[in-house]
């Protein structure tokens, strides 16, 4: 099973898609896998991550297991 | 006596909420007092009028990050009731986005829970915000007003 | 924009606080925010239950005092519109005392304003209240909060 | 034409009635005429007047003209 990326707000439009099916493997190297400028935004100071719906601490060192979603979340502006 | 959690909803389709704050006024006879904050789609003129108005949620947080919310602000009021409905999805001009109401014995817990709620649903839910105009769509930052708010309750 | 003055109504029957807010809302499309109190006599239980409450007013002043409340009140925040009404007689149990509507661009004007409305409406308004319990009649003095309540303004 | 007292709050209660048409006069006369017992809630420290809908302030001297209401207001308790 496949772990999963969700990309929110504008990042869905960087990203061209909403999710992407990665294979598990730690952070880098999956981000490594990707467009360098989409990695490059989500890596972005004000982008934080949440793993499974909880939200990550900075510098959190991430390593992806099947069937996890790790979501980045851009500053919110809501309602 | 009515005694129950605070409601919260999140919506994919439009609303009413004069039928939501009648039912909730309704439920709360107990209630002195009760304050309702409405958020809506702004109807403009001008070519930087908004057509429509769109929010992304992520179902992993949004709503349970609401009934956190829901749940501090009851805990820090004393409230007899508390109702959060919230829109995502696309809106336009006059559409209903938000509706909280807060239903207390004393006024000033009503006005008080009901404007917390407000500044946090604001700058602290999972919610993201774009806006088609003549121009197209364009993403909202969130304003520096919404953290200022905020502070207001540290 | 509609641009009309504060709306101000004293009642000697009641009325319907929902269709109330609808029209003020419906007339307000420019308005991102729109805050309402409404405040309804307590349905409450036990030999303390009040059963009807009374509001005297004065002809001579009462609603030109409520109209200077409104004038103030709008030119103190920039609102899109204000609405306040207001009963006197009897009334029974559920049944709604008064109403502040305050529509504004901004969020925080609007909450502001209902809130300075209704605080001053309870401690600076010539309303007079008694109350009817299974003891019978009472006339009801002024709260200390109210007071408290008003000082927050100056 | 008389004047007119008005009697608001519990001081209705007290007069036992809402209004009082009197002759004109400086207040100190009409107030003489009166049952003492309601004279001195008149007075009271709390009690404010309004002349033809307009406060009075405090220790105006009042005289009471042809069709002029002199209204007596307890602490308002509203809302």
């Amino acid at each position: 099973m496949p772990a999963k990326l969700v990309f929110l707000g504008r990042l869905e439009d960087i990203a061209g898609m909403g999710e992407l099916a990665v294979t598990p493997a730690p952070l880098e190297l999956v981000l490594a896998a990707l467009d360098p400028a989409l990695a490059v935004e989500l890596l972005g100071e004000r982008v934080r991550m949440a793993l499974n719906g909880s939200l990550l601490s900075d510098n959190e060192a991430v390593v992806l297991a099947e069937g996890d979603e790790l979501a980045f979340l851009p500053p919110v502006s809501g309602g | 006596m009515a005694v129950s959690g605070p409601a919260v909803r999140l919506l994919g389709e439009d609303f009413s909420p004069t039928d939501e704050l009648a039912a909730f006024t309704a439920a709360h006879p107990e209630a002195g007092g009760i304050v309702s904050f409405l958020g809506q789609v702004r109807c403009e003129g001008g070519v930087q009028a908004v057509e429509a108005l769109e929010l992304k949620h992520y179902a992993a947080m949004t709503l349970p990050g609401m009934e956190a919310l829901a749940a501090t602000t009851a805990k820090r009021w004393a409230l007899d009731g508390l109702l959060i409905v919230h829109r995502f999805g696309v809106m336009r001009p006059g559409d209903p986005i938000v509706l909280v109401a807060a239903a207390a014995r004393h006024r000033r817990d009503a006005f008080a829970a009901a404007d917390f709620a407000m500044d946090h649903l604001k700058s602290q839910s999972w919610f993201w915000k774009r806006e088609k105009t003549a121009a197209g769509w364009r993403w909202i930052e969130p304003r520096a007003d919404d953290h200022r708010d905020l502070a207001r309750w540290l």
